[in-house]
């Protein structure tokens, strides 16, 4: 019996997956580099599925427990794809007690949705941040990777919407 | 790199600011950044074109300049003006006056407390240099702790100098940073391993010191931990940085780029034996890999769940090799303390805790920012002089220092000295530097509430009075707020915390009851209020507690027959 | 020997013998040895659950923590090495309030209807609770709402009854080494799971050995066909197994 | 038994209650169980209010109040706070009553849920769900220490017997019994 391993074919034909390798192989497909590759995976796909998983961890010769483990125990990573636009409201101290729970409570009602859900038209997801460290313009929310301070329920809502309604078509119109 | 280029490196660069009659720098901080500091640099840079004044001035982005509420912040060098919350209109004003009397619309006055009361010795570099340019850091000095290190000392003296600084770790214990090093600089592995780890995965809700120091300076840190990995004999270095701060990390790939082109990192620096490499692991969204031994199975690719100690990771760390982890600021500490001698250090703040403390303030108070001031300065002074005071005329109700580890303190702590012995005997603690102010608007359980919401998310799960006691206070003080609870909730309450205070397994769990005990202390009258109000609804309503009984389910309300018939007919 | 079960400080050499005091008793021991399996020698039983004799130590249900002379926290006996002159205290006023309230915490934490158990009688926590005199729950019980994995033809794993001990985590791992157990999730979310989260008879790397049932504490993990009460478990294969690995070790 | 309420209790007798919440009856006979100490008791206890006694007021003045079963209903709080209102000594016997045990075992569900499984999901005739003069569900059933104070919590499944008689005695006695060394849960 052979025990040598056999490097395993990425799931799929996706040139992608050589992003994802090239980390790995920057770490010596050692165990250790789990991690360092889940973040590539998930920059690279937006979320981590099973299929991914399951080659990493045949990759780095670790056990897929271990694996699901470690991707769900770190609150970064998703396994589900997100919206096509996130809305992460900062929940930190400052922005805490300066009226985020409004923040998200107003998102909530507006859509339907809770922290952590996307709407069914998968236009929007909504999150939450323990702290996005800009503190002192609390409260602050990131639309779609953009730092936004100090806002009250209708500014917030009126980027959400904007953000939405920016279809592709109209983008360049917009700016 | 020889000692003679490095100093050539700084002239030429000196020379080259020099040159020009104004410097404009923009503050490229996150806060500043997300008030479009960027554009306001982009019309800078077009009006100078414009003017044809490329050769008088340059404009640069900066790190963060501390007063955050008041961006973008705009400075003029070398006349030393400032402006606040400058639009990208207002660049051809800026640029058509800088010969002439500043704009007294826009000018932030530098003489004002925020700035007057600050100590810079952290923060010394920030907003002046350009961070993504490692020739700056040289120009202002950097990389001469190193040097004089690496050249003038033995890894012996290197310790003893951090030592007579008398510098404590500023990640929130304040365990003596020389003591740390000299621990693992006598730890002995099979293999000669060792390793230094800059923790920033900065996870306090309402802190962000680290990430300005980092967003700002990135040099500093690298100089910092190559020096730590002298003095402790380490050849290997991680910084642990959240993968939430993009601008740091992206700072952080440059920095290191530079600094090994340079070969200010790397084989034989500065033609010594001493090699030394630094590289980038990302966190992932846990505050518990705030805690050293969470944080190194993180790096080790792993859960990141603390295990007992001893063994502490001084002797027995990362792969098993003694390791050295020091916070952010730290490592920002050692350079100026090898630059001016560990006296000059020792002269700042007070007897038992030296130097300077960098806060992130925020929440109920006027100037919200990044400061730093001396150990042993009075909170009055840093909320009402350099915060301004609380806005709206409301009235200052508590201060909260140390994050969910940490507690609230009320108006009567406000003389008190801040440094670590201070804070820790009035039922708070330094912690990492968050300063959050409160007013009379806020509800102190709620905020011990929110605390304990927030250990109980970030609890990794491992040891049971925090997995589950952290969860179990959560509960209690929703019953609390919710005027559902009885006298025994709060004895309750009390217990659970000192029990998970006592019992849990690391940093986390042992201090996660703090926000509530320092409540229960503080603001007792708050709990009996809520209390209070529980027993009278409970006496007024005596023919059953209502929230317990689904009521939907009353059988003499006519709702739910209805509501069973219309689903039972097809 | 059992296998090591911390992590060894770097540059150790050869164990020493040292002396020590335990509830008021000088003992000797191996500086290699912990604290836990010093005390046992010496018919000194401090309270364990997720302690197992023949895995690696893991320190998290608590009930070991002992008092020692001069340490300002409380130590888990289950992994701390003794040292000379150590004084160790494993039973007082406060240490016996910390343990009762531990087990009512992990009682509180699940629904463990012991009633009804195919442990019933034969469970750890169960006998715990009596022999530590906990004879109600006085915290609320949180009663989640968890699933019951049926889908492997030998075993069953209820979650409801799980106290998180990792012991199955750790047996699957270090003894049996297929490790198709570990934990999802943090802090009062955390599961045990089979591989990606997969029903427990569709994993690719159990091999149906059935140590983990026998591992378990509680009626978490038991086998099929087994009513209440019926469930015995044995764990005696263990140090044997582990004696004879650690035999071939250089 | 049936004694007016103004009625002053035998000097030397302890007046003794048994209270049955939702439980399956199976502590209650266990205490019958002590079979002919039973008759030892009798002498030193006087049954004021039980099911097995025909009482239908709760009296006033009880030295010691036995309960059997959760805290199902509203009904059920009314009746421990009345119980309790009048009682020196209450003991919990038996799991339901300490920990919620089985009638718990709903309560990670919703009521509705509970509801329909019962009288919809698997009636075979005219599935309906009662509406007239019952006891509301609690959406959860507590043990009886989260209603009111309870003195001794006497765990098991059914408590043994010896062990009911073991405990009873003691209280009698003016001791306080070592209840973990005759009972656990479950047993």
């Amino acid at each position: 019996m052979s025990l040598v391993a056999v490097k395993p074919s990425p799931p799929s034909n996706d040139k992608r997956w050589k992003i994802v390798d090239a980390t790995m192989r920057r770490h010596g497909h050692e165990p250790r580099a789990l991690i360092e590759t889940l973040h590539t995976v998930q920059e690279t796909f937006g979320y981590l599925d099973d299929q991914a998983l399951r080659y990493v961890a045949l990759s780095l010769r670790t056990p897929l427990s271990k694996v699901y483990g470690v991707a769900t125990f770190y609150h970064f990573f998703t396994l589900k794809p997100q919206g096509e636009h996130a809305c992460v409201v900062c929940m930190g101290t400052a922005c805490y007690i300066k009226g985020a729970p409004q923040l998200l409570e107003a998102i909530g009602q507006k859509y339907g949705i809770k922290p952590g859900q996307t709407t069914a038209d998968n236009r929007l997801s909504l999150l939450t941040a323990r702290c996005v460290g800009s503190c002192g313009l609390a409260p602050a929310v990131v639309f779609d990777g953009e730092v936004v301070g100090r806002l009250d329920k209708s500014d917030t809502l009126a980027r959400i919407e904007k953000l939405i309604c920016a279809k592709p078509a109209e983008v360049q119109h917009d700016t | 790199m020889t000692p003679e280029e490095l100093q050539k490196v700084a002239i030429i660069e000196q020379e080259s600011q020099e040159q020009y009659d104004h410097r404009i720098h923009v503050c490229m901080a996150a806060g500043c950044l997300s008030n479009r500091a960027d554009l306001v640099k982009q019309q800078l840079e077009k009006q100078i074109a414009a003017n044809g004044l490329e050769r008088r001035c340059t404009v640069k982005g900066v790190g963060c300049m501390g007063l955050c509420a008041a961006g973008p912040l705009v400075s003029i060098q070398p006349k030393g003006i400032m402006y606040q919350e400058v639009k990208p209109t207002d660049a051809p004003d800026i640029i058509q006056t800088l010969d002439k009397a500043p704009i007294e619309r826009l000018r932030c006055d530098t003489a004002m407390p925020f700035f007057k009361e600050q100590k810079k010795v952290v923060l010394e570099n920030c907003g002046l240099i350009d961070p993504e340019r490692v020739e700056e850091y040289i120009a202002v000095g950097g990389y001469q702790g190193l040097l004089k290190a690496l050249t003038e000392m033995q890894p012996a003296e290197v310790i003893e100098e951090v030592t007579r600084s008398g510098l404590r770790g500023r990640g929130g214990a304040g365990f003596p940073t020389g003591l740390k090093w000299s621990t693992v600089a006598k730890a002995q592995h099979p293999d000669g391993r060792k390793f230094v780890i800059c923790n920033a995965d900065e996870g306090d809700p309402g802190a962000f010191m680290d990430r300005s120091v980092l967003e700002s300076d990135p040099h500093r840190i690298l100089e910092g931990m190559a020096i730590a990995a002298y003095a402790v004999g380490a050849t290997q270095g991680y910084l642990y940085v959240r993968a939430e701060y993009p601008l740091a990390v992206k700072r952080l790939k440059q920095a290191i780029r530079q600094a090994e082109r340079l070969a200010l990192l790397g084989n034989n620096i500065f033609g010594t034996p001493f090699s030394f490499n630094v590289d980038i692991r990302l966190g992932a969204g846990a505050f518990v890999c705030g805690e050293e031994t969470a944080l190194i199975a993180s790096i080790e690719g792993k859960r990141g769940q603390p295990r007992p100690r001893p063994p502490f990771p001084a002797e027995s760390g990362l792969w098993g090799c003694p390791t050295l982890i020091n916070n952010v600021e730290t490592f920002a500490n050692i350079p100026p303390i090898l630059r001016n001698g560990g006296e000059w250090f020792a002269q700042i703040g007070t007897e038992k805790s030296k130097g300077t403390k960098v806060f992130a303030l925020a929440g109920r108070v006027k100037n919200t920012g990044l400061i730093e001031v001396p150990m042993g300065i009075p909170l009055r002074r840093i909320i009402f002089d350099i915060g301004g005071g609380i806005p709206d005329g409301r009235k200052f109700k508590a201060v909260q220092t140390g994050g969910p580890s940490g507690g609230c303190l009320p108006e009567r702590f406000l003389d008190m000295p801040v440094d670590y012995e201070s804070l820790m005997q009035a039922g708070s603690i330094m912690g990492s530097g968050g300063m959050i102010v409160m007013d009379d608007t806020s509800c102190m359980v709620d905020v011990a509430r929110y605390f304990m919401e927030f250990c109980m998310s970030e609890s990794c799960g491992k040891c049971v009075p925090c997995r589950v006691g952290t969860a179990q206070m959560h509960d209690l003080l929703v019953k609390i707020i919710e005027k559902r609870a009885t006298d025994s909730d709060v004895r309750l309450l009390n217990e659970l915390c000192d029990m998970v205070q006592s019992t849990s397994l690391c940093g986390l769990g042992q201090t996660a009851p703090n926000p509530v005990l320092s409540t229960l202390r503080y603001f007792p009258e708050e709990y009996e209020a809520l209390v209070q109000a529980g027993r009278e609804r409970e006496a007024a309503g005596s023919n059953g507690s209502a929230m317990h009984v689904a009521p939907q389910l009353k059988p003499n309300s006519t709702q739910p027959q209805a509501h069973v018939d219309s689903e039972v007919t097809p | 020997m059992t296998r090591p079960s911390v992590p060894k400080p770097a540059g150790v050499a050869q164990p020493q013998v040292v002396t020590l005091r335990i509830d008021g008793r000088d003992v000797s021991a191996r500086s290699d040895e912990t604290i836990l399996s010093v005390a046992r020698q010496n018919r000194i039983d401090i309270p364990t659950l997720c302690y197992l004799d023949g895995l690696s130590g893991w320190g998290a249900c608590r009930l070991c923590l002992v008092d020692i002379k001069g340490t300002p926290k409380l130590l888990p006996a289950c992994v701390t090495l003794v040292r000379e002159g150590m004084e160790v205290t494993t039973d007082s006023p406060r240490l016996q309030k910390y343990r009762r309230m531990v087990l009512e915490l992990l009682f509180s934490e699940r629904n463990h209807v012991c009633s009804v158990c195919v442990s019933n009688g034969k469970c750890e926590l169960q006998a715990m609770a009596q022999r530590l005199g906990m004879t109600h729950v006085s915290l609320p019980y949180r009663y989640p709402r968890l699933e019951f994995d049926s889908s492997n033809d030998l075993f069953r794993m209820d979650h409801n009854r799980c106290i998180l001990c990792t012991r199955c985590v750790r047996v699957c791992d270090e003894i049996e080494g297929a490790h198709t157990w570990d934990c999802r999730g943090r802090g009062i979310e955390t599961r045990i799971i089979s591989d990606l989260n997969e029903p427990w008879g569709e994993s690719s790397t159990c091999t149906r050995c059935g140590k983990c049932v026998n591992v378990c504490p509680t009626g978490a993990l038991s086998q099929k066909g087994t009513a209440v009460a019926e469930m015995t478990k044995r764990v005696t294969f263990l140090p044997y197994l582990t004696l004879m690995r650690n035999s071939d070790e250089p | 038994m049936n004694r007016n309420a103004k009625d002053k209790p035998a000097a030397t007798k302890a007046r003794v209650a048994t209270i049955w919440l939702d439980g399956c009856s199976g502590c209650h006979m266990s205490f019958l169980d002590m079979d002919e100490r039973l008759l030892a008791l009798a002498e030193q206890i006087e049954l004021v209010y039980s099911p097995l006694v025909d009482q239908k007021e709760f009296p006033p003045q009880v030295d010691v109040a036995i309960v059997e079963g959760a805290v199902a209903t509203d009904e059920d709080i009314e009746k421990m706070r009345l119980v309790r209102s009048r009682t020196k000594v209450l003991i919990a016997l038996g799991d339901c009553a300490v920990t919620g045990n089985v009638p718990s075992m709903r309560n990670s569900i919703p009521v509705e849920d509970v509801f329909d499984r019962a009288y919809r999901d698997n009636a075979q005739l005219q599935p309906q769900r009662p509406a007239t003069n019952l006891p509301v569900l609690l959406e959860r059933v507590r043990p009886v220490h989260e209603v009111v104070k309870v003195d001794v919590h006497i765990p098991g499944c059914p408590p043994p017997a010896d062990a009911i008689f073991y405990i009873i005695s003691e209280l009698l006695a003016g001791r306080t019994p070592d209840v973990a060394a005759v009972t656990r849960f479950g047993k």
